[in-house]
Formats: C-alpha cells, structure tokens, sequence
C-alpha cells in the first residue's frame, strides 16, 4: 500500500487465479522458441519492421527540427494493435486455450485479435460498448469478416473501461478454457508486462533504424491512451544500455482544453487503484473514476498503464496534453502536407511535435509514434458523410 | 479480533442454522432509505448485513447490483454518510455484524487509515474489497486488525484448494463464496457441493454463498452445501422497483429466505 | 508492324513529344543516385519490403502445397501501387514537373499517387470513372483527404480506360508542366518499362525470402488486369540470373464463366493496339475493343502490359482465368481462414491457387500475390449494408 | 504519288485559296446518310473530305466526334461499308480527295494490306491513323504508297522543329496541325501564326489546322496563318441536331465558311 508502489493485479478472487495462471505460462514461454516464433509472425505476418519516416515537407513547414514517424499504421490491421495480439494469442494457444476474448474501443485490437484468431483457429469475443461500435462500422464490419463474435455493451460507464469490465466478467465463466487479452497497458498483472515486452520491439526497431541513419532523437513522442504503444516506443529506450538520452514524453487528451476534462490521468490525475492495477488514475476527491470526454476513443482512458506511473515518479519521461482539436488539426497535416494516414490518437503526439520542433534546431531530432493509420475513421467519415456532414 | 463476528469461528458444523447475509447498495435510492432498510432485514431475520460502498465503476458486481449502484451514486454517498447510518443502526442493534463493501480506490482516495477510524468509531464489524485479492492485502489487514476489523475475503470456483489453504489461515469474521463475478451463475448443485466440502475441510470461519439467490427456494438449496447465503441483487431488485412499500416487501422476502434456511437443518 | 513484337509507342502525335521526354529522363534518371532516393522512399516511406506470409491454415485444408503470400496489402495506401507511385511521382520531380495527372479505377492508384504528391508538394489531379468513383466512397474520401483533384468521368466506355483516355486528353494541354503517371502496364513507351522497372522490386523481395527459407516456388501467381503488378512479381523469376524454374500464372477475370465475357485478353483476346501499346487486345473480328464485364474494376482491362503478351508468346508465363464468383470465395476464405484482407483481385490469383495446391505435395510451394489489402471495399460493404444489403 | 493530293504540293504560298477540309464520322446516323452529307459538303465548297470509320475507344476525338463516333458505332460500320461509299462517292466526283482515319487497330484486326487494297479501289487517297505516330509507321507507308495513297501525318503543339524536319521529309499529301488532343483549343493567334511560320519553312505540303472551328470567322482568323483548316465537330454537331434539312444545313455552313476562307486572301 505505499504510496510508491504501481502495478499489481487488483481483481476479484474469480480472476486471480486465472492470471496467475498466465503470468506463469508466459513466465516458462520466456524461452528461445517461444521467442523465435513469436518474431517470425511478427516479421512474416505483421510487417515488421514497420519504417521510420523522415517527414521532411513537414520539418521545412516547422522551421526547425527534424521530424520522424515510427510506422504502426503499415502493421497489419493498420494499428500496433497487431504486435500486442500476436503475442497474446501465441501464449493462449500455448497454454491451449482455443477462446480468446478482449474488449476494444477504436476497434483495433479487435481487428488485431480477430486476424490472429482466423489464423491460429481460435474463437475470438470482442466486447465493444454499442456507442463505439456505432462509431466505428468500418472495424465492426472487419471483426465480423473475420469471423469475431462482436458484443455490444450497454450501460453508464463511457469508453473501453466498461467494455473491458463485461470482457473479465464474461471471462470469469470460462476462464478454464479461454484467454483473456488485454488491449489495455492498465490492467492486472501479468498484463502491463506481457504488453510492454510484446510492444516494446517498436521501441527497439525505431533505436536501430535511427542508429542506422546516424541520428540521435531529442524527443520520442507518443501517444498515450492506456500507454501501451508509448511503453512499446519508450521502453528500448529507456533500457540500460539505450545510447542516447532522448527525452520521452507522453501525450494525452486534454480534450476540449478545459483543464477539467479530457483524458490525462498522468498530467491531473493521483495514484489510486483501477483496472487492476495501481497507477495514476483520474479521479475525483471521493475516488470515483472520472469520466473522459475526448473524441478520441482510443485515448479516453482514465487510468494509464502502471510502467507510465512509475517513469512519471521517476521523471524517466514527462506527460502533456493537447487539446482534441489541436491533434484533429495535426493529423490532417500530416495527410495533407506527408500523404501519410493517422488514426486520430497520432494526432496527439504529432500536434505535440508540432509544437515542439519550432523550438529546436534543424540538426535535432524528434519522433513521432504513428500508431495506427486510422482507416477505421473513414467509415465513420462516410457516414457523417451520407449524414450530409463533411468528410 | 472482530466481537461481533466471532460467534461464527469454529461453530460450524455444530450450528445448524444457515448464516443470511443480505446486503444494501448505500444511497439507494437515498442515504435515510438504506438506513430504514437495514432495519427491515434485520426484522426479518438477517444475520449480517453487507452495506456497499458505490463506486463509479462496480465492474465485478452484476448487473442488478451494477444499476442500484448508479442510483446510488447520485447521492454522492461518501464515508461520512456511510459512517452516520452505521453510527445510527448501532443505536438499536448492538449484535448483527455489518461489513461495508467497496472497491479498492474509494478507500485510497479517503484515506485508508481514515477510513478504518471511521468504520471502527461508527460500529462496523469487517470490510470487503472487491477489487483487493490476498496478494495486495497484507497492510489493509494489519491495520484492520488493529481496530478489531475483519478483512472479509471472497472465494470463487477458480480459487485452488492450494490457494484457499493458505488463505484460510489467516481469514477473519466470514468466507463469502461468490460463484460468479458479475454473471449469471450456472448452477450445478453436485459440483458446488463438492467445492463446499473441500474448502470448509480447511477453515474455521463459515462460508457464505453469494449465488445470485432469488427465492427461498434457491435459498435452501444454496445453504445445504454453504454455512450460509449472501443475497444482495434479489433486494437491490425490489429497491428497484420501488413503491410506498419497499420496506415491507423487503422485510416479507428476507423472512422468507430465513424460513427457508430455517428448514434446511430439517431437510 | 511484324506480328512478333509487342509493346511500343502508339499515341497521337501530340503525346509522342511528351512521352518521348518521359523516356529521355527516364534513361537519365537511371543512375546510382535516383536508385538509392527511390529505395529510399521504399523503405523509409511506403514499408518495403513486404512480408512473405506463410498461409499455414489455409495450406492445410488445401492438403497439398504450401500456400505463401506476398504482401502488398502492407504498403502505405494498402497497395502494390504506392512503389509505381513512388517512381513515377520521383520521375516527374526531377523533371521539374509539379502537377501529377493520373487514372484510376479502384482509387488505389489515386490514393498512391495523392500520397506521393502531397509529400513531394506537387499538385496531383485523378480522373476517375463516376461509377467507379460511387462504387469507392472510401478510395474517393482518402484522395480527396490528401488534396487531389479527384476528376468524375461520364461516358460510353466503362472502367479505367475511359479514365485514361481523358488523363491524356488533359494531360495533352498542359504536357510541358504536367507529368502523366500511368497505373497501367499497357500504355505507352516507356510507361511499361517504367512501372515493371519500379515493380520489379517486389519480385526481387519475394526471391530473397524465399531463399530465406531455403525454398523454391513451384509456381507464382497473380492477378492480372493491366498485369503491372504480375510483372513486378515476375519480372525477378525471369531474369537470367533466376536460380528456379518457377511456373508464372498471370490469372484474369472469367467473369461470370461464360467465355465470351470477362476480362481476358491474354486468354481470349488477339494480337493488337490499344492503349497505346501492341499487346493482347479483348476485340471483335471488326477490331472493336470489349467490354469486360467483371466484379473487380481493378481487373476491368481488355489489354494487358506488353511484356504478358511477349512471354505468353514464348511460353514464358502462362495466362488462366477464374470467375469472379471463384474470387470473392477464395477471398472470403482468406480472410476468414488467414485473418488477412486481400483486394477483390487478389481474389483471383488466389481462387487459382487453392485449386493448385491440391494437386500438389505438402513439400511444394506456392506463391500467391496479395496485390492489396481491399480496404476500399469496405466502404462499399458499408454503403451496401446501408441499403440493406449483406456486408 | 497520290494525283488528287498532289496539286497542293509547292502550291503555297503561292496559292492563295485555303484549303477547306470537312470530316463526317461514318455511320452517323447512317451509311447513307453519310454517303449523302460528302455531296453536300462538296456543293459548300469543301477540298478535301475525312471520313472517319468509327472505333469503339476514339480516345484522341474530341467530345463532339466521340459522341458521333458512339452513335455510328450502332450501325456497325466496317470496311466493306466504307469502301462502297467512297467508290459510290467517286462515280460523280474525280477531284476531290477523301482521307479515311481510324485508330490503329481496326486496320490491324481487318489486315493491314486488304484495307489498303480496298481503299485503293475504292478510290480513296489518304488515310490517317490517330494512334499511329511517324516512328510506328514507316511499314504502312510503305504498303500505302505501293498503291499510291498518303499516309496523313499529324502535327501538334508539342510537335518539336527539330522532329516536324524529320517527319516532312517524307510527308505526303497534307499535314493535319491537331491543335487539341480531344479537348477544347486555347487559342492564341499570336503563337498560333508564330508555330505555323516555323514549320511553313519545312514542309513542301499544306498545314491544314485542326482548331474546333465553330464558324466562318474562326476559319478565317485560323487560315491567316495556316493553309486550311480541318472542320469535323462542328459538322458533327450539325448532324446530331438532326432532322429533315441536316443536308441543308451541311451546305450552308460549308458555304459559309468557305466564303470566309475565301476572304482570307483579301484581308
Ligand atoms: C490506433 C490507436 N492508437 C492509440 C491507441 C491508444 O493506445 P494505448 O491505450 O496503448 O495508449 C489506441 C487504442 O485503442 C488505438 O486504437
Ligand atoms: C488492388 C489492385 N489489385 C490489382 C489491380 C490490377 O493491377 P494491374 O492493372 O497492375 O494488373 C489493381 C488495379 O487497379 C488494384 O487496384
């Protein structure tokens, strides 16, 4: 219970056992082989390694820096989400689960879990809440193609908390035979580990790809919803033997830019206990969740992963907001000025290196996490469209 | 250790008298409403109440429990308020044990120690953390014990005899077996005998089954397996469905429930 | 005029100027360094290389050869076109060119080519059939993301080369600003020779990796419209220094079966000019061009690339079709078997595929190429299921 | 050497006539309507005829000659029809040359030597391939002139000196300048004089200037610096407004512009 300790797996009796069980297969799936086959889905599969951009029309528009994109939208899928669920699903099928049953928002790791489950043969349930699923008919439709069956979710909770609650719920009653796979950095052990070791090959592509282009990154930016595709990118680079003292920083909603909204639990939020784990949580005085007003789905999450909690104590990396407006600007910059498509949780980290590269010189540095190419965001755009709204 | 609760260690199976445990969401529909209601149960025939803390997100309640929750919370119930009807029902019962459920982040946002003070001063007898396993426990229960309250533990169908061994040794006041966690419950009474067996082999402190109970019926059948039953959504139920009479209604459904737990050591 | 020869520059004397220099700074542009700026592109930009999948599930059910996949659904924009692009649009930049005139049938092209345009800044127009263009809302909402003029086109001729016809119509006006990027194979000199050129490279990938694995492929197929695609694949299996003796299948549309439709001209069509280039023409005995009446606009060509005629000619390749119903299964399957989404037109390479494994043992190897993710076609699901149609 | 044509070689500048040329697409509505609009532009005035055997792809037409090019495709024309109506044309008519222009491939899918051989006696003297650039063309040309015909070269903006040098060497017959590829022409008569200028000094054979010409003014601004003018949408245009007087209408407007052309010399 001290005040400096994040992480943990706060779940009910019902689900302790069953994640204890997967900590310890992928404790025993640590091994060569497992690792081996892992990378090769990875690179025969997914598409990795995904390309690290250099935004040059981008960087000459800012006057300063030099500005990179790491890649997750040429993933399979189009999100990062793919690296997550590879790793996942090979440990489900290892222990010899043949049900593997998460919650999305964007839909991404649904699309992401679904590709994996059609190719290993395993039942795939994805519980979205019915709002999202409205919103996003284009991965609802993906899901299903790929043979997901897609749960909609009712009730007061916005956003992928309470699908992630109805997933566990639903788990608890099979969790003999099914698998759990968590979309969320903010969750009970052993998941912030399994998902930061899964992701974290982003971070390790992107140190060699820039050692191969002879540069040092004065920022890493990224994105952060539950944190897990920034912990992918961060965490090479916060290992012991990274080269460079790149600063890492974190960005979250601030949603319409009143400081009492949006979605930055580790720029306002407090230690607390949610999703399992001990991290910081947005919250208010009684310790009730707050809700997250943000348009964008992929990052209303009012709790972050435990590793973003500790590297805030730490000052390891630093956490800022940029309002929804701010990063709807940005990503359409990067399509109109790169040619490049970017789920709309990018346009955070980008409008934040937006800002940033005007400040430094053009022989700096930054990167930008890319972590999806957004495509869902085009069914939603062609409904809005018929709808008589712009695209 | 917790006076109210210690009745039970060890009286089982001696006792014959199935244990009724009924539980209220706090401010459901208002704070004074939960207050009469403890009255009601207790009238007919309850053996302990479980007052539930709201939280904004009760993940691992069920669905029933999940709605009473969201009427609760526009009463903005804090501790305070939790403390006051505990203090009040003291007033008047001295022996029925309350235990105050929660999740995990309301007692970090009060502060833990606060809390407990609270909770002690006011009457209560143990303190159930939803979200809090064994694992993450060991300080709560220290400073608990201090204050001579029980850190209620859960036990489900995933927890491994191993597991329930180890934490039996330490366990206080009740085990409440919840056989789902915020699901229907598939109800298999062979197989619920069988782990009732196995685990009360390992503890002295009584088993309470929490089985999404809706009727005497269930009731009974729960309780010839279990110490005892835990009925929370059937109440939060007819709390829903409000009216002039929901405190009769809940005092004539409880007192069916003991009846027919009465009747189970006639069975 | 010798019956032997295919290929060649057959336009109206106003574009032969044009597509003269086109050649000219082509051959210049040959050197060391405008290879490394595309490979460049390539890698840091549209994600080459691709992965070669191995389909383990759906091999197994075909219970014969292994099916392998080449990746181009993994390309930025989700096709094989973003390489073309990156030449064509790195060709017109040299010459100084800042306007990028092309067609477009399935939108992918466009979106190729609009990406290419916004990052290079250049002005970036698509003409596009307006059946087409209604039956790729999604295609169509991307280019006009990245600030293409996106062109409808009305008239008698139906598909892609009624969009051609009026890029060179406009093309024509304004040739000494604008440079003319061509989707197709079967165009004019050097535009063959350009896109196999540019192409190529996804053959080249898929040598390597299959000598990764320590394999040879018993055949390679793809789909075949223009073939452009085809030819990149090939193109590497037919060098001189190709170290197996792999089958090449060009697959086309058969249309609904009957064998007097469908889009075939390598299989049902004559020696001809159309295009502008000598090749298999799909003509009446008047010398009239075919309708091609198929599901897939991609594959809507009644003339392929000059190369397929010449290595029809020599038994270098060999041309087949399936119908387009064969199609849609094959791709359904993948999707469902596989977890991966393929253009409609991969569908075809891949019908003829799973046909083949079969006859085949588990130690013999098929390539497949994916020319495409079919993204796109998502957005007409959507549209479609919106009129109650199944998605 | 083609006789018909042959009078116009060396002719300018000392000729000061411009050349009129009017084209009709074959079929459009019917052969024998076309058949009867060639008098009707020969009594206007015209020197020369096109006739343009329909193909299903006239991707190098302009709007107005595709959309006549699509009603003729209905009649489904092909060379047998041609041939009859050039040599019923020719049993009244010795001097006017007739030009045939199509598309490459319907020339190929025919046979190349059987529609020369067909044109030759029917008693047509040019023929144009739109698709058929200088560099493709030196075998047609060659089979052509065995039976005295002109392979119709073009010439347009993009058209270099240095290659217009190249391809006059052995031109015949007429120079078509296509100052549009199938779409509208914008005309500046400045750089238009200062191109026909240039290339005049090359060419022992008339410029004939192709330059969605509308009306007896747009012919005479265009004859001030070429030697013709080539007339087709506007005549095309003419027969898709049908009706019982097209012939009529044919004439007059040849007429018309024929007197303009005529003033030219005057201006
Ligand atoms: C495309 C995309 N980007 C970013 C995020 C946020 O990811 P994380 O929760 O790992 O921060 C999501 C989450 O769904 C996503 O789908
Ligand atoms: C995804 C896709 N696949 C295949 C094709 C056919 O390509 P090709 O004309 O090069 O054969 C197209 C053409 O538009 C396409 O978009």
């Amino acid at each position: 219970m001290s005040g400096q300790s994040f992480g943990g797996r706060y779940v009910p009796e019902c689900l302790w056992t069953p994640m204890q069980e997967v900590a310890e297969a992928y404790a025993e799936n640590a091994g060569e082989e497992s690792r081996r086959r892992q990378a090769e889905w990875l690179t025969r599969r997914v598409g990795r390694p995904t390309p690290l951009s250099h935004l040059v029309a981008l960087s000459r528009d800012g006057g300063g820096a030099q500005i990179w994109a790491k890649r997750e939208d040429l993933c399979q899928g189009g999100s990062f989400c793919a690296t997550s669920a590879v790793s996942q699903a090979l440990l489900a099928k290892r222990m010899g689960r043949e049900h593997l049953i998460g919650a999305t928002a964007t839909g991404d790791f649904g699309v992401a879990l679904g590709s994996m489950g059609a190719a290993l043969g395993m039942k795939v349930t994805i519980f979205i809440r019915r709002d999202d699923m409205e919103a996003e008919p284009f991965n609802t439709a993906r899901m299903r193609q790929l043979g997901v069956e897609v749960i909609p979710v009712a009730g007061a909770i916005t956003g992928r908390r309470q699908a992630i609650g109805e997933a566990l719920r639903q788990f608890s009653q099979v969790s003999d035979s099914a698998f759990y796979a968590s979309s969320s950095l903010a969750a009970p052990n052993p998941y912030p580990r399994i998902l930061r070791e899964a992701l974290q090959v982003i971070g390790s592509e992107c140190r060699e790809q820039l050692s191969r282009e002879a540069i040092e990154a004065e920022y890493i930016v990224a994105p952060v919803g539950s944190g897990s595709f920034a912990a992918g990118l961060f965490g090479a680079f916060l290992a012991e033997d990274a080269p460079t003292n790149s600063q890492l920083v974190g960005v979250q909603s601030g949603g319409d830019g009143d400081s009492t909204r949006g979605a930055a639990p580790l720029v306002n939020g407090r230690p607390g206990v949610y999703l399992g784990t001990r991290s910081m949580v947005l919250q208010d005085e009684q310790g009730q969740i707050a809700t997250t007003p943000t348009t964008a789905s992929g990052m209303a999450m009012p709790v972050a992963g435990p590793q973003h909690a500790r590297w805030l104590q730490q000052g390891r990396a630093h956490y800022v907001t940029v309002t929804d407006q701010e990063a709807l600007q940005a990503r359409r910059r990067l399509t109109e000025v790169e040619g490049i498509f970017a789920s709309r949780e990018s346009g955070y980290a980008l409008a934040y290196s937006l800002k940033l590269a005007p400040t430094l010189e053009p022989d700096q540095h930054i990167v930008v996490g890319i972590s999806g190419s957004g495509i869902r965001e085009l069914g939603s755009s062609l409904q809005g469209a018929e709808e008589g709204k712009p695209l | 250790m917790n006076q109210r609760l210690a009745p039970w260690r060890n009286a089982f199976p001696r006792r014959t008298r199935p244990l009724l445990m009924t539980a209220l969401v706090v401010g459901d529909p208002f704070l004074e409403a939960t207050r009469n209601y403890m009255n009601a149960l207790v009238e007919g025939g309850a053996d302990l109440l479980e007052l539930v803390l709201p939280f904004s997100d009760p993940a691992f309640h069920g669905a029933v429990m999940r709605r009473a929750n969201e009427r609760a919370l526009n009463e903005k119930v804090g501790w305070e308020g939790l403390y006051k009807i505990i203090a009040d029902f003291r007033l008047g019962e001295a022996e029925i044990p309350v235990i105050v459920t929660t999740y995990y982040n309301r007692l970090l946002a009060a502060g833990v120690s606060d809390c407990i003070e609270g909770l002690a001063a006011a009457g209560a007898d143990g303190l159930m953390v939803m979200d809090l396993p064994y694992e993450e426990a060991a300080t709560l229960k220290g400073l608990l014990e201090e204050r001579d309250l029980a850190l209620i533990q859960a036990v489900a169908p995933t927890t491994t005899v191993t597991r329930f061994r180890h934490i039996a040794k330490e366990a206080e006041g009740i085990f409440v077996w919840t056989g789902h966690c915020g699901t229907e419950v598939s109800f298999d009474p062979a197989r619920f005998d069988e782990q009732m067996r196995k685990l009360r082999q390992f503890s002295e402190i009584p088993l309470v089954a929490s089985m999404n109970i809706e009727s005497g019926e269930d009731a009974r059948k729960i309780a010839r397996s279990a110490h005892g039953v835990l009925v929370g959504s059937s109440l939060a139920w007819l709390v829903e469905g409000g009216g002039p009479d929901v405190e009769e209604r809940l005092r004539t459904f409880v007192a069916d429930l003991r009846i027919n737990l009465d009747a189970v050591q006639e069975d």
